[in-house]
């Protein structure tokens, strides 16, 4: 469940990805279950992302990436989030991210490396990211609280 | 409000001025000769034109095969045609890569570079602009069939400009089509503009001689779009296609995997389009239909994707659609390989062959779908040419302000966004929500109570959970 | 002529004095207890009934799935039950070997043997006798649906009674289906006499409060067989059945691959049948369909053959039938693995799910289609009750010695062989040769002038040359 | 091209299998063609094969098998017909010989080793069949000419 001040997302698909269904639908999945949720739509660039992190103070990230230049796309992202002072930031990634029908597990461990928190393959429903991000926002929360 | 675009001939002057900004974008630009293009596409054989394929599968009544498939570089390019057309395609395709598609010309090398060196395509397509004219000729030399450039794109003048002078004889597609599904920000007169120019280019081929055929898409989003606001997409773009003096149109249609309504319209398209080009002096023009199989969200599961490809299958074939665009039963998951193409091929293929000479006997459900899509293709094409004094160009781009002219899940900030579409208790795509479309009011009627009645069977209300629920539902397992 | 069969119910002591030479025919027969079966089957969950799931299938108007399956060993079957089960099957099959098929028992022991020995299965079916009703139980026991038992065999009563004894709930196939389909020598009266027994065992179990599904065949050759020849000889062994005390009719039909046709057959089997149900006093007796995907010939590229399973799940869907029995991609080359199974299932389940509130509308073409098939059904079948004295069984038998019922390409010497099956320019099977059949004139002109259309437009001669590019068709990729 | 004394053929399916259209067809054909055919139909059993191939002076064999126990049924054919006196007759099988979908290569070569001259696999039609036949009745009666 979302907390009494609710939990700010960034939505958005990287790259020059158009593809708008998931996010559309994710996004009022996330609205509907007391998210804040900004949602920057298809072509977004990683400036755009990590700008509108820092702008909205967000508690995580949400990159979409369908069109197989996941790859590409997202290579760096963690880094710049370090140099923009949004290191920890919970990020996530899902879509179709390579180019192919490949094994998923291999996909999700490569997306790992790159520092992605959790990486979802095709065919992901809204209810299972909504579970995660419960439980991940949720155990993030407790570390701050124990850190005071 | 001043349109910006208006549905004119560009005048050689302008055409010419306009080029040589278009292949000053990429060093490949510079070695285009229009003439030289022109002899080289006289100097192949007529079998390796769409144009003419298109016309003998007209004129013999026949489906033509094509399939999508774009990988990073030539040889690879090569070896997937050839694998295509092994497993009898009757038209070979080259789907360019989304970096080609936005003019990041950049992007596309440094995606080359990368499968070049891995070995494998990290791009989504094929770069035609980063191989230039050399590139595309031997991929053209390397295969017996006629090719389709395949952008899906707001901009793709360059690489139209590389394909059709490498000996491509269709390049896909149209503003309207990619405006509304590929852009976000962008606004529709300059979409508008750039495939003026295309087309024009390809009638520029026309003039010389060489048929061009020019594929449209239709299927925009590929998720829930009513078959009447496609037709009124498609039916503009031919018309602004004509003008800049195309010859050879394939009215592009995306499955909704409702059989009577895709039937009924495969049907009402050539009729509806016929009329409004008559109308505006285009008679000239010959049209055909190209319908692509399902284009929304498939079954990952394999057994099941081949279902919903046989599916589109019987489609075309009760349809009498000129072409059938094929998807793979890796659809779901990823850019196919050679092998998973080359069964939606396979699949499609037995089952053209086996429909032939079936008949989708006439009905009267067929004869009220029909009726439907005609009537409000023909409402909304009306108000265009009414917001265009008769310029559909103008109009058009009037039409998508006033939310006249809306395509369900469009990413683009300009389209209204405020129609909603759902199934109905047989699976055709109706409407929910009308938003501003010039539907008459016993049509809406129709769709309310249409969609009331899946309501009623489901026990579910008739809001936008139902449009998501239709949105995951070929890819679940049911319509 | 005698006819040495009539249909009348046997009598408690004539089946119990054969039921002992049944018993008797190998080892395992001898433990089967009838009272102890009735009182299993009374123990097993509702939903292990065929004959309750076909009810909900009839009351839902949804088509059930069943695959075929059986390899030599217990845990082979159990193994591939499993898989079919997780595949999304709603009936689960046990498909018997041909040695048992043909009461060679040695033989089906040795197969066994040398299976358990070679770790792979040499039998083409599961030996149900052999394994006993022990055995089968295992079976049974392991899976969460119902089974039928799929002999497709002459005599199949001590396969009957050890799989009905196990648990099994349908035990598919009738006389003249494998009269007509797996004989040589034998006169049909004895093949009559042998389902006459089964029915009645069936019949006995229903009189206990078991209720057992009787699956038809109905494909008989699976080659061209006209519909109407085929709806004659489910409803005289679903007269025959009902006879015996059998009360839950699966009308069997193997899918043609017209559509329309294949449709209309579907539509007017229930109706035929129940009209003569009716009139000879068997009203009770409920029907549904059971159409068999193409049985015939299969192209052995596997995206093909998935084409053509597709477009065997269209037409159940459109058909209405109650169960589809489903084909593999490896039908062409041999019994499939457990996986090619399961992906003609989840091929089938996609499109039956996806054209579960589709119509294949009404239209002229399908009412004269169904009318054409009535009619000659009509005709053969009023013939044989005319032959009997308004006793099917003699009817048939003298029928079938008349050439006034006959099945193209039958084995069977005693089969007329005079008729010669073709298709039309729709792919329709009509007849070029009528033998004896009594097919009223107007009738045998209208197949007649259909076949002349598909000659001129095919440029060739109605002959037996055209009868034999017909079996290819489908396998070489058309209709 | 059969020659003037025409040829003659045993056809028939072994075993309990019923499989009857692909013989049917293939009689057929070969009468066309000019062979004198015996077609023994379906469920013929090894002796009924042998027998038959006696009476009339068969020139060749040719033993279709569908329904998969191809490998029981065809066991020890060619040690029957030496038996028999007509150890040398040519022999042809075709059909799906055994139960379940195999490798050709490997199906042929287990029945090559039964002693069948030549092999088919489904989907045979025939023309190749009729191909085959001429050319190896016409090196065997080559080959008898040469030894008188
Ligand atoms: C519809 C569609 C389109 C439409 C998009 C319309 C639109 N406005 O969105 C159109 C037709 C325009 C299109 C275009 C293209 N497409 Co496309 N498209 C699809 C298709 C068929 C369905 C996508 C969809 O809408 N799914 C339904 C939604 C609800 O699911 P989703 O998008 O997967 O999102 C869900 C989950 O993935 C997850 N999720 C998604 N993102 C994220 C992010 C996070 C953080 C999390 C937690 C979860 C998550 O949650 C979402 C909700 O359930 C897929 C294949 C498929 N899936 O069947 C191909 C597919 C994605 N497309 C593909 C490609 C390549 C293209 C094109 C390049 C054209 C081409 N070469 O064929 C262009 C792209 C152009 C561009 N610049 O982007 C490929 C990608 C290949 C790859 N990765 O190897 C696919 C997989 C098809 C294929 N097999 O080739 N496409
Ligand atoms: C039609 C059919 C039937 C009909 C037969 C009707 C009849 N009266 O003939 C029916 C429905 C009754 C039937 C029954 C069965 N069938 Co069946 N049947 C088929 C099917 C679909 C087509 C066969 C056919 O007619 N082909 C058309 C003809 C023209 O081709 P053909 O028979 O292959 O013959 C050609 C060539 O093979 C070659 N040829 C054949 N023999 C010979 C011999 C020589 C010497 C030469 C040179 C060439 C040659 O030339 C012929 C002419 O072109 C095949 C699968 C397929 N092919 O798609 C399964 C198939 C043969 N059947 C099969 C089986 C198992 C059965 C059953 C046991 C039931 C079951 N378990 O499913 C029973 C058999 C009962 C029995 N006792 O025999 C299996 C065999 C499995 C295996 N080998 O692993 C097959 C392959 C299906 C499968 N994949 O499971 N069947």
């Amino acid at each position: 469940m979302a907390t009494s001040r609710p939990y700010t997302l960034i939505l958005g698909v990287i790259g020059a990805d158009v593809h708008v269904i998931g996010i559309t639908i994710l996004a009022h999945a996330l609205r509907e279950a007391g998210f804040n949720v900004v949602n920057l739509g298809i072509m977004v660039s990683q400036e755009e992302f990590i700008a509108a992190a820092i702008e909205v103070d967000a508690d995580a990230l949400l990159v979409s990436s369908l069109y197989g230049h996941g790859e590409i796309d997202a290579e760096g992202l963690r880094d710049h989030c370090r140099e923009a002072g949004i290191g920890d930031i919970l990020m996530y990634l899902g879509g179709n991210l390579v180019v192919g029908k490949h094994d998923f597990k291999e996909v999700e461990s490569k997306f790992r490396d790159m520092g992605f928190d959790r990486v979802f393959p095709p065919g992901t429903l809204p209810d299972d990211v909504l579970a995660w991000l419960n439980s991940d926002l949720a155990s993030r929360a407790a570390r701050v609280e124990e850190t005071p | 409000m001043e349109p910006g675009v208006w549905n004119r001939r560009l005048s050689e002057d302008v055409f010419a001025a306009q080029r040589t900004e278009v292949l000053a974008q990429w060093p490949t630009g510079a070695s285009i000769d229009l003439d030289e293009a022109v002899d080289r596409h006289h100097a192949m054989p007529p079998s390796k034109n769409v144009s003419r394929a298109v016309a003998s599968a007209l004129g013999e009544g026949r489906t033509l095969i094509q399939p999508r498939g774009g990988v990073a570089t030539v040889d690879g390019q090569i070896e997937l045609l050839r694998g295509l057309q092994e497993a009898g395609a009757d038209l070979l395709p080259t789907t360019l890569d989304s970096y080609t598609r936005n003019c990041r010309f950049t992007e596309a090398q440094e995606g080359l570079r990368a499968s070049l060196e891995q070995g494998r395509s990290l791009l989504n397509g094929f770069p035609v602009v980063n191989h230039g004219v050399d590139g595309c000729r031997r991929v053209v030399d390397s295969v017996e069939l006629p090719l389709v450039g395949r952008p899906g794109a707001p901009d793709a003048r360059l690489a139209a400009e590389v394909a059709l002078a490498a000996g491509y004889s269709d390049f896909e597609g149209g503003p309207l089509d990619y405006f509304f599904a590929y852009t976000k920000d962008t606004r529709p007169e300059h979409v508008i503009a750039w495939w003026q120019y295309i087309y024009r280019l390809a009638g520029y081929y026309e003039s010389c001689g060489v048929p061009i055929h020019q594929e449209q898409y239709g299927s925009i989003t590929g998720t829930l779009v009513p078959p009447s606001l496609a037709l009124a997409v498609v039916t503009v773009e031919a018309i602004m296609a004509a003008e800049q003096g195309v010859r050879h149109v394939g009215l592009g249609y995306g499955q909704e995997g409702c059989l009577v309504q895709d039937v009924a319209a495969l049907r009402v398209y050539p009729q509806v389009a016929r009329r409004y080009l008559d109308r505006l002096g285009y008679a000239h023009v010959r049209l055909g239909t190209v319908m692509n199989q399902w284009m929304g969200a498939f079954p990952s599961d394999e057994a099941a994707a081949m279902g919903v490809i046989g599916w589109g299958a019987v489609t075309a074939a009760f349809g009498h659609a000129t072409e059938v665009i094929t998807k793979s039963p890796h659809e779901a998951e990823g850019i196919p390989t050679i092998k998973a193409n080359a069964e939606g091929i396979r699949c499609t293929r037995q089952l053209l062959n086996m429909l032939r000479h079936q008949a989708f006997p006439d009905s009267e459900l067929l004869a009220q779908e029909m009726e439907i899509i005609d009537r409000e293709a023909s409402a909304v094409l009306d108000r265009i040419l009414d917001f265009g004094d008769g310029d559909v160009a103008a109009g058009v781009v009037r039409a998508i302000d006033a939310g006249v002219l809306e395509i369900p899940f469009s990413p683009s900030k300009h389209n209204r966004g405020r129609i909603l579409p759902a199934r109905d208790a047989m699976g055709a795509v109706r409407l929910l929500d009308f938003g501003n479309l010039p539907f008459p009011d016993d049509v809406k009627e129709f769709h309310r109570s249409r969609i009331l009645c899946r309501g009623a069977r489901d026990g579910k209300a008739a809001d936008y959970h139902m449009v998501i629920e239709d949105v995951y539902a070929i890819s679940h397992g049911h319509l």
